[in-house]
C-alpha cells in the first residue's frame, strides 16, 4: 500500500497533524506545516515530471498509479486511488496554497494548535478527494474537507461569523444530500465490476460499463451537477460564498476559495460529465444558462459592493462560474479552459484573499470607502494587489488570461446558438470584471490617504511576502508558459477517455 | 367452577389500568412511583400465571418474575433515594414544579 | 380454591383502586402493601411458593416500609393530600379506560384460547429452583442471576452516594 | 544563409521586458539617476537593434526580404504558446514586413526621446524608478504588437500596452483625476477590446487560423509570404456567407475587430479617454498618447487590410465613415480647449482619423492602394512632430508649471528653442511645404479625392482646421500677451540638454520625413510605388492652410478682444464644443446611472434579498418549525409516559384489527 506514491497525499497530512498535536511551541506548529506542505510541493512537482515521463513513454490509461484496496467488501467499496494530469494540477494547486496558507496564518490568534489541526484535516480531505476514484471514498473526503470549514469560520471568523459558518455549512451539506442521492443511484446502475461484484463506486469501471439507463441519467445528473455545484458556486446556490468569505479567517478564505471551491467543478466533470454523457448532452443547456447566468451576475454584483472580501467572492461566483461553463461547453477545448481557470483563479483568488486578510489585519476595515492611498503605505502589498487586480481581469503574461481565452475560443467553437450567445454573454464579464476591479484599486490603493492612522502602518512582513511572492509566481508562471498545463490537462479529455466528447 | 387463565387475568388487567392512571394524575414522586409498582406487578401476575397455565414444564415466567422483583426493588430504593435528595434541596417533590434542570 | 381466588382479585381490584384514588399517600402506601398481599396470594396459588415468599418479603417487607418511610420524611403528618385537577383526571381516566377497553378487547376475543384450565403438574422444589438459578445450561439462570447481583451493588452504591449529605 | 541573425529581433522584446523585471525589482535599491541612464541604454540598445533590423529588411535586398520587385513578409521565429486544438495555435513570433519594419523606427525613437527626455522631466519625482520600468514595459509590449505574426499575439500585446498605459496615466496616483482618467481609459479601451476578442473568435472560427500569414499572405518559394489576394479570398470564403442580423458574418468580423482599434485609437465614440489620458506625465503622453499606442488600431486595419478590401468594401466604409466623423468632430473641439495637452490630444485624434479615413479610401486599383501607403506614411511623419509637439508642450509646463494657456504668453522670448522646435511641429502637421507633415497629408487627400470628392473636401476642411487651431495654440503659447511671471521662483527659461536634444532631434526628422521615398518602402501589397505629388490637391490645400493660419495669426497674434466676441457670436456651440460635445457627460449618464444603478445595484439586492433572503427562508421555515414542535420535549414525565402508552394502544388496536 504504502508503495503508491499517492498514499502519501493523505499520509503526510495525518503524519503533520500528529505533529501538531505534539508541538509545544508556535514556532514548532508552523515548522510542521511549512515542512509538511513544502513536501507536498515536492511530491505533487515531482509526480507531474513522473507522469509526463510516463506517458511520454507511451502510457495511454485514463489513470496512472492505480492503487486498490477492498474497504467494505459487501458493498464493494474500495480506497482506489489513481491521477491523471488534471488531479496533479489540482493537487499541486492544493498543495501550494497550502503551503500560502500556513504563511499566511503565521500568527494565528487565538488557539494556533486548533487551527492548523482543523486546517490540515480540510486539507486531509482535499487531498483525499482529487486522488479517489471510488467514488464513495471520494464523497467521503469529500465531507472531511467541508466539515472543519465550520468550525475554522466559527471560531476564527470575524464579524457574523456564527451565521457565516452556519448557512456555508448547511448549503454544501444540501448540496451533498444531492450528491449522495445521486451517488447512490450512480452505484445501483454501475453495472458488475471486474471482480465479479454486481455493483461498482469505481469511476474508471463505471464509465467503462457506461450502463447507467437514459431515463437514470436524466434523474442522476441533475442531481451530481447540482450537487457539485453549489460548492463550485453556482447560480442561484451562491449565497454562501459572500458570507462565508467575508467571515473566514485569511488562509480559511485561501483554501476555500482557491481549492475547495475547485472541488465542485473538479465533481462536476469526473462525476457527472464523465459517468453520464448522455445526460450531460441532453441537459447541458439548462445548466449552461445558470452558469451564464452566475458569470454576468456574480460580476455585476461586485461591482457595488464596498467590502473587499464580498468583492473578491462575487469575482470567484463569476470566475467559477465561468469554469462550470466551460465544462458544460463539451468541447476539448473549453474543457481544458475550464481546468486552466480553476488553477488560475485557485492561485489568484488565494492571493487576493491573503493580500485582503494581511491588509484588514493592517487597517481592521475591509470597507474600501474607508481606505486609500495604501500604495503610499504599504507598498508591497498594494503592488501585489495591484498584479492580483490583473491577473482577475485578464491580463496576458498572468494565468486569468489564458484560462479565459481558452475557455473563449472552445466556447465559440460550438455551433448552436443558445451557446454562441452565452459565448459572448460570458465574454462580456471581462468588461465588467475591469470595472470592478480597477474601482477597487482606484479606491483601495490609489489616491489620497483617507484615514490619518493609517500612515503609521507598516508593510508586508517576510512571511507575508513569502506568501504572496509564491502565489505570485505561480500565477505569471501559469500566464507564461501555458502550454505546458494545457498539455498537462488535454490528455484526458480526449474522446477515448471522455464518451461525451465522441 | 374451574379458574380458567383469563380469569387471573382480568384483575391483573385492572391493576395495570390502575398504574397508568395513577401513574398520569398524581403529583407527588411517590405516588408516581407506588403507581408504577402497580403496573409492575401486574406484569409479573401475567408472566407467572401465563407460565403456570400454558407453559407448565418451563419456569421462564417465574423467573422473570423474579428478576423483575429484584429490579424493581433497585430501582424503587434508587428513586426513593433521589427523591429525598431532592426533597432536601427543594422541600418539594412535585413533579411538575421540579424544572430546575430542563434548559 | 374458587372462594380464595374470588376474594383475592376482589382484593386486587379494590385496593389497586384505592391506592391510586386515596388523597392520602401513606394510605395509597398501605393499600399497595394489600395489593401485593394479594399478589403473592396468586403466586402461592400458582404453586410458586418461593416467588410468594419472595413476593412478601422484598415488596411488603422491603418496599413499601421504603416508601413509608420515605413519605414520613417528605411529608407532614396530616397534611391533606394532594388534590387532582379535573382536566389531568379526567385525561388519566381516559387512558385508563382506553387501556382497559383494548386489551380487555383482545382478552375477550381470545376468549377461547385463555379458558383453559390450570393443568397439574409436579412440585417444583427448592432445590430444583436453586440449581436451575446457578446452571449454565438450558434452563439455568446463572448469568441474569449475577447481572442482577452486580445491579444490586450499583444500586447499594448509587443510593450510597446520591443520599450522602454533600 | 540567414537573412538576419534572429538573436537580434529576439533581443528587441527581451531587452525590454528584462528592463521592466530589472527596474520593476530592484528599481527601488537604485538611485534615480543609476535608474534613469539603466532605462535610457537599454532603450539606446534596442533603437540600435531596431534600426539595424529594420534597414536590414529595407535596403539589403536579401530575397527572404524582397523578391526583386515586391516587399515579403519574413517570420523571424514563431514558438508556439498555447495550443487550443490541431491546428489553432497562439504563436509568440517575429514578423517582418514593410510596416513592422516602419514601426521598429517609430517606436524605438520616439520611446529613446522620450527616455532621454523623462530623464530632465522627471527629475526627483517620487517613483522614477518606477516610471523608467512601466516605460520600458510599454516599450517591450508595443514592440511585440506590432512584430506579431498572428491575430491573438497582437491581442496579448494589445491587452498589455492597455495595461502599461494604464500604469502610466495613473502614475500620479495620489491625484483623483489621475486615477480615474486610468481607469477610464482602461475600461473605454477594454470594452472595445471585447469587440476585437469577439472578432477574432469568430475569424478564428470560419478560417480556423489566427496567423496573419495564413489570413492574407501565401508563402513564396524561399519560406517567406506575399500578400495575396487569392489568400485573403480563402479566408473570406471560408465564412461561407454566413450572414448574421442581415449583414455578413465576414463584415461582422471585421467592423468586430475594427472595434478594437477604434478604443485604442481614440475614434468616436470611444474617444473619450484620450484627453482625459492627459493626466499621465507629458512624455507618457508624448510615447503612448500620439506617437505610437494610439496608432494601434490604425496598424490593426493596416494589418488586415487584404481582408478589408473583400466583402464589397462595406467595413472599410464603416472606417472611412467613423474616421470621417472623428477628424472632425476632434478638430473643432481642439478650437476652442484652453489646457495645450488637451488641444494636442484632440489633434492627435483628428490625426489618427486622418490615417483611418486614409485606409477607408484605399482602393487597389486606384494608384495601388495609395490611401495604404499615406497612412503609414502620416503614421510616420505623425509620430515624429506630434512627439514632437508633446515633448514641446512638456518643456512648457515644466516651465510655467500649469497646463493651462491662459498661464502662458509671449514665451518665445524666454524659450528660444523650444520655440522653434514647436513652431517646426506646427507647421508640419499644419501641412506646409517642406514640413514632413505635408507629403504625408498631401497623399491622403489625394487618396480621398481619388475616391469620391465628397471626402476630399471632408478632409481638406478638416485639414484647415487642424492649421488653424494649432496656429491657435502656437500664438496664444509664444505670442498672445505676457503674464507675469514673476509670481514664479525664476523666469521661465529653455530646459536641460536632457528634454532639448530629443527636441532638436525630432524637429529635425520632422523637417526631412517628408522626403523619405516612402511608396518604395510601404505599400499594402509591397509593390513599390513612386509618389507623384498631385499639385492640383497640393496646391489648394497649401492655400487652405496658409489661409487658416492667417486668420489664426489675425485672431491670436496679440492681445485682443476678437476670440472672445466669436466665442460670444457662436454662443451655445462654442460651449459644446469647449465641453467636448457632452460626450463624457452621455458615458457618465451610462455608465452610473444606467449601468451602476439600474443594473449592478438591483442584482446586488436581488442577491441579497431574494436569493440570499430564499436561503435564509428555508433556515426560517426549519427554524419556526422546530420552535413549533419543541413542546413536545416538555421534560415533563407524565406527558411522555401518556404519549408512549397512547403510541402502544395505537399499535396494539392496529395489530389487533389488521394482523390477527
Amino acid at each position: 500500500m504504502f508503495s503508491n506514491p499517492l498514499i502519501y497525499f493523505v499520509v503526510i497530512p495525518v503524519v503533520m497533524l500528529l505533529g501538531i498535536y505534539l508541538s509545544r511551541s508556535m514556532a514548532q506548529i508552523r515548522s510542521v506545516a511549512v515542512a509538511g506542505s513544502i513536501l507536498l510541493t515536492a511530491l505533487s512537482v515531482w509526480l507531474i515530471v513522473d507522469y509526463l515521463g510516463l506517458r511520454a513513454a507511451g502510457d495511454m490509461a485514463p489513470m496512472l498509479y492505480r492503487g486498490d484496496w477492498m474497504w467494505f467488501s459487501a458493498l464493494n467499496i474500495k480506497l482506489s486511488v489513481g491521477v491523471d494530469g488534471i488531479s496533479l494540477a489540482m493537487l499541486l494547486l492544493s498543495s501550494i496554497i497550502l503551503l500560502t496558507g500556513s504563511f499566511a496564518s503565521w500568527k494565528i490568534n487565538p488557539l494556533p494548535k486548533e487551527f492548523f489541526l482543523w486546517l490540515i484535516l480540510l486539507s486531509i480531505g482535499v487531498f483525499g478527494f482529487f486522488i479517489s476514484i471510488d467514488l464513495f471514498t471520494m464523497f467521503m473526503f469529500y465531507e472531511v474537507a467541508l466539515i472543519p470549514m465550520y468550525l475554522l469560520i466559527g471560531i476564527w471568523g470575524t464579524g457574523r461569523k456564527e451565521y457565516s459558518a452556519m448557512k456555508l455549512t448547511l448549503m454544501l451539506m444540501g448540496g451533498s444530500a444531492f450528491l449522495m442521492l445521486s451517488i447512490i443511484g450512480i452505484y445501483y446502475h454501475s453495472g458488475p465490476d471486474v471482480n465479479g461484484a454486481a455493483h461498482t463506486f469505481d469511476l474508471l469501471q463505471i464509465a467503462a460499463n457506461d450502463a447507467i439507463p437514459h431515463n437514470w441519467q436524466y434523474f442522476l445528473f441533475p442531481m451530481a451537477f447540482v450537487g457539485f455545484g453549489v460548492l463550485g458556486a453556482m447560480f442561484p446556490f451562491h449565497t454562501w460564498s459572500p458570507d462565508g468569505h467575508a467571515c473566514a479567517p485569511t488562509a480559511v478564505s485561501m483554501l476555500h476559495a482557491g481549492v475547495l471551491m475547485k472541488l465542485g467543478g473538479y465533481g462536476c466533470f469526473r462525476v457527472a460529465i464523465y459517468l453520464m454523457p448522455f445526460a450531460a448532452q441532453e441537459l447541458a443547456w439548462i445548466f449552461l444558462i445558470l452558469t451564464g447566468i452566475s458569470v454576468v451576475y456574480g460580476a455585476f454584483s461586485a461591482c457595488v459592493q464596498t467590502d473587499l472580501k464580498y468583492i473578491n467572492a462575487y469575482s470567484s461566483v463569476s470566475h467559477c462560474g465561468l469554469v462550470l461553463f466551460a465544462i458544460l461547453m463539451l468541447n476539448t477545448t473549453a474543457m481544458t479552459g475550464a481546468i486552466m481557470q480553476m488553477l488560475s483563479h485557485g492561485l489568484m483568488t488565494a492571493l487576493f484573499f491573503a493580500l485582503i486578510g494581511m491588509i484588514y489585519g493592517r487597517t481592521h476595515t475591509r470597507d474600501i470607502r474607508q481606505m486609500g492611498g495604501l500604495m503610499k503605505i504599504m507598498p508591497y502589498l498594494a503592488v501585489c494587489y495591484v498584479i492580483a487586480g490583473m491577473a482577475s481581469l485578464g491580463l496576458p503574461g498572468l494565468s486569468g488570461f489564458v484560462a479565459e481565452m481558452t475557455i473563449f475560443v472552445g466556447s465559440f467553437e460550438n455551433t448552436n446558438t443558445l451557446n454562441r450567445v452565452f459565448t459572448i454573454i460570458a465574454c462580456c464579464s471581462i468588461v465588467i470584471t475591469a470595472v470592478y476591479i480597477l474601482r477597487v484599486v482606484g479606491k483601495l490603493l490609489f489616491g489620497p490617504v483617507q484615514d490619518e492612522h493609517h500612515l503609521q502602518l507598516t508593510d508586508a512582513t517576510w512571511w507575508e511576502r513569502t506568501s504572496t511572492a509564491t502565489l505570485i509566481i505561480c500565477v505569471a508562471a501559469i500566464g507564461c508558459f501555458p502550454n505546458f498545463f494545457a498539455n498537462l490537462i488535454r490528455f484526458t479529455f480526449s474522446p477515448d477517455i471522455f464518451a461525451v466528447l465522441k | 367452577m374451574e379458574i380458567k387463565l383469563l380469569y387471573y387475568l382480568i384483575p391483573s388487567l385492572i391493576m395495570f389500568c390502575c398504574g397508568v392512571y395513577g401513574f398520569l394524575t398524581r403529583k407527588n414522586m411517590i405516588a408516581i412511583l407506588i403507581s408504577l409498582e402497580l403496573m409492575l406487578n401486574s406484569i409479573d401476575i401475567n408472566f407467572v400465571v401465563f407460565n403456570r397455565y400454558l407453559y407448565p414444564d418451563g419456569h421462564e415466567g417465574m423467573f422473570f418474575s423474579l428478576f423483575a422483583i429484584a429490579i424493581a426493588a433497585a430501582e424503587t430504593a434508587l428513586a426513593i433515594a433521589i427523591i429525598i435528595n431532592l426533597y432536601r434541596a427543594t422541600k418539594n417533590i412535585d413533579v411538575r414544579d421540579t424544572n430546575k434542570l430542563k434548559g | 380454591m374458587e372462594i380464595l381466588f374470588v376474594v383475592v382479585a376482589l382484593a386486587i381490584i379494590i385496593f389497586s383502586v384505592l391506592t391510586v384514588t386515596a388523597r392520602r399517600i401513606l394510605r395509597s402506601a398501605t393499600y399497595l402493601l394489600f395489593t401485593l398481599f394479594a399478589t403473592a396470594i396468586v403466586y402461592f396459588m400458582m404453586d410458586y411458593e418461593f416467588l410468594g415468599a419472595v413476593q412478601i418479603a422484598v415488596y411488603a417487607g422491603g418496599i413499601v416500609v421504603l416508601f413509608v418511610f420515605s413519605i414520613l420524611l417528605t411529608s407532614r403528618p396530616g397534611e391533606a393530600g394532594e388534590r387532582l385537577e379535573s382536566r389531568r383526571r379526567g385525561l388519566g381516566i381516559l387512558t385508563a379506560v382506553a387501556v382497559a377497553t383494548v386489551f380487555g378487547w383482545v382478552l375477550v376475543s381470545r376468549c377461547s384460547q385463555l379458558l383453559v384450565p390450570q393443568p397439574e403438574t409436579g412440585l417444583y422444589t427448592m432445590q430444583q429452583l436453586g440449581a436451575d438459578m446457578l446452571s449454565t445450561s438450558r434452563g439455568g439462570y446463572m448469568l441474569p442471576f449475577e447481572a442482577v447481583s452486580v445491579l444490586l451493588l450499583a444500586c447499594i452504591i448509587g443510593g450510597v452516594v446520591v443520599a450522602r449529605r454533600r | 544563409m540567414t537573412p538576419i541573425n534572429p538573436t537580434i529581433p529576439l533581443l528587441i522584446l527581451a531587452l525590454p521586458l528584462t528592463m521592466f523585471l530589472v527596474l520593476g525589482l530592484l528599481g527601488p535599491k537604485m538611485s534615480h539617476k543609476a535608474a534613469g541612464w539603466l532605462g535610457v541604454c537599454g532603450m539606446g540598445t534596442v533603437l540600435i537593434l531596431s534600426y539595424f533590423t529594420a534597414f536590414t529588411y529595407f535596403f539589403s535586398g536579401n530575397e527572404a526580404f524582397t523578391d526583386g520587385v515586391n516587399r515579403l513578409q519574413y517570420i523571424v521565429f514563431n514558438q508556439d504558446w498555447l495550443q487550443f486544438y490541431d491546428k489553432l495555435v497562439i504563436r509568440i513570433g517575429f514578423l517582418l514586413d514593410p510596416i513592422s519594419a516602419m514601426m521598429l523606427v517609430v517606436i524605438p525613437t520616439i520611446s529613446f526621446c522620450v527616455h532621454l527626455y523623462s530623464m530632465g522631466y522627471m527629475e526627483g519625482e517620487r517613483g522614477f524608478q518606477r516610471y523608467y520600468a512601466f516605460l520600458q514595459l510599454f516599450s517591450f509590449s508595443m514592440l511585440g504588437l506590432v512584430v506579431a505574426t498572428n491575430i491573438f499575439q497582437m491581442y496579448i500585446f494589445w491587452e498589455l500596452v492597455g495595461a502599461s498605459s494604464f500604469l502610466l496615466i495613473g502614475f500620479y496616483y495620489q491625484r483623483h483625476s489621475a486615477v480615474s482618467a486610468s481607469k477610464k481609459a482602461f475600461i473605454v479601451t477594454r470594452f472595445a477590446d471585447l469587440g476585437f476578442l469577439i472578432g477574432i473568435l469568430v475569424l478564428s472560427y470560419y478560417t480556423g487560423t489566427f496567423n496573419f500569414t495564413e489570413l492574407t499572405s501565401a508563402v513564396t518559394a524561399n519560406g517567406s509570404y506575399a500578400i495575396s489576394e487569392t489568400t485573403a479570398f480563402g479566408a473570406f470564403s471560408s465564412f461561407g456567407g454566413a450572414t448574421f442580423m442581415g449583414c455578413s458574418l465576414f463584415s461582422w468580423a471585421l467592423v468586430l475587430i475594427f472595434m478594437g482599434g477604434m478604443g485604442k485609437s481614440a475614434m468616436m465614440p470611444l474617444h473619450i479617454w484620450l484627453p482625459d489620458a492627459m493626466e499621465g506625465p507629458t512624455p507618457v503622453s508624448a510615447l503612448i498618447h500620439a506617437a505610437t499606442m494610439v496608432v494601434a488600431g490604425v496598424y490593426l486595419v493596416a494589418r488586415l487590410f487584404p481582408l478589408f478590401l473583400l466583402d464589397d468594401f462595406s467595413a472599410l466604409t464603416f472606417v472611412t465613415v467613423i474616421g470621417a466623423i472623428t477628424a472632425f468632430y476632434a478638430a473643432v473641439v481642439a478650437c476652442t480647449q484652453v489646457d495645450i495637452k488637451r488641444v494636442l490630444a484632440f489633434s492627435t485624434i483628428s490625426q489618427i482619423a486622418f490615417m483611418m479615413v486614409a485606409l477607408g479610401v484605399a482602393r487597389p486599383d486606384i494608384h495601388h492602394g495609395m490611401g495604404y501607403m499615406a497612412s503609414m506614411f502620416h503614421l510616420f511623419t505623425h509620430a515624429m512632430f506630434k512627439a514632437l509637439l508633446f515633448l514641446g508642450a512638456g518643456a512648457l509646463i515644466h516651465a510655467v508649471h500649469s497646463n493651462d494657456y491662459t498661464a502662458m504668453g509671449g514665451l518665445r522670448k524666454y524659450m528660444p528653442i523650444t520655440h522653434i522646435t514647436f513652431l517646426i511641429g506646427c507647421l508640419a502637421i499644419a501641412g506646409i511645404p517642406p514640413f514632413s507633415g505635408f507629403f504625408s497629408k498631401d497623399e491622403i487627400l489625394t487618396a480621398a479625392y481619388e475616391n469620391s470628392f465628397f471626402w476630399g473636401a471632408w478632409m481638406s476642411m478638416v485639414a484647415a482646421l487642424t492649421a488653424f487651431y494649432m496656429f491657435r495654440l502656437y500664438y496664444m503659447i509664444f505670442w498672445w500677451n505676457e503674464p507675469d511671471y514673476s509670481a514664479h521662483h525664476h523666469k521661465p527659461h529653455d530646459a536641460p540638454w536632457v528634454m532639448t536634444a530629443p527636441l532638436v532631434f525630432l524637429a529635425a526628422v520632422s523637417c526631412v520625413a517628408g522626403f523619405i521615398p516612402f511608396g518604395h518602402l510601404v505599400t499594402w501589397n509591397g509593390a513599390p510605388y513612386t509618389i507623384h505629388l498631385d499639385w492640383s490637391v497640393a496646391i489648394p490645400s497649401v492655400i487652405i492652410a496658409v489661409c487658416a493660419i492667417a486668420l489664426a495669426t489675425f485672431m491670436y497674434k496679440k492681445e485682443n478682444p476678437l476670440p472672445d466676441r466669436v466665442a460670444k457670436a457662436t454662443g451655445k456651440l462654442w460651449t459644446a464644443a469647449y465641453n467636448r460635445f457632452y460626450w463624457d457627460e452621455i458615458y457618465l449618464f451610462i455608465t452610473h446611472k444606467i449601468i451602476f444603478n439600474c443594473i449592478c445595484r438591483p442584482i446586488a439586492w436581488f442577491d441579497r434579498h431574494i436569493i440570499d433572503g430564499t436561503m435564509d427562508g428555508f433556515a426560517w421555515v426549519a427554524q419556526r418549525l422546530s420552535i413549533a414542535i419543541r413542546p413536545l420535549q416538555s421534560g415533563n414525565v407524565q406527558y411522555y409516559v401518556w404519549v408512549y402508552i397512547s403510541g402502544a394502544l395505537l399499535l396494539g388496536v392496529v395489530t389487533a384489527f389488521f394482523m390477527i
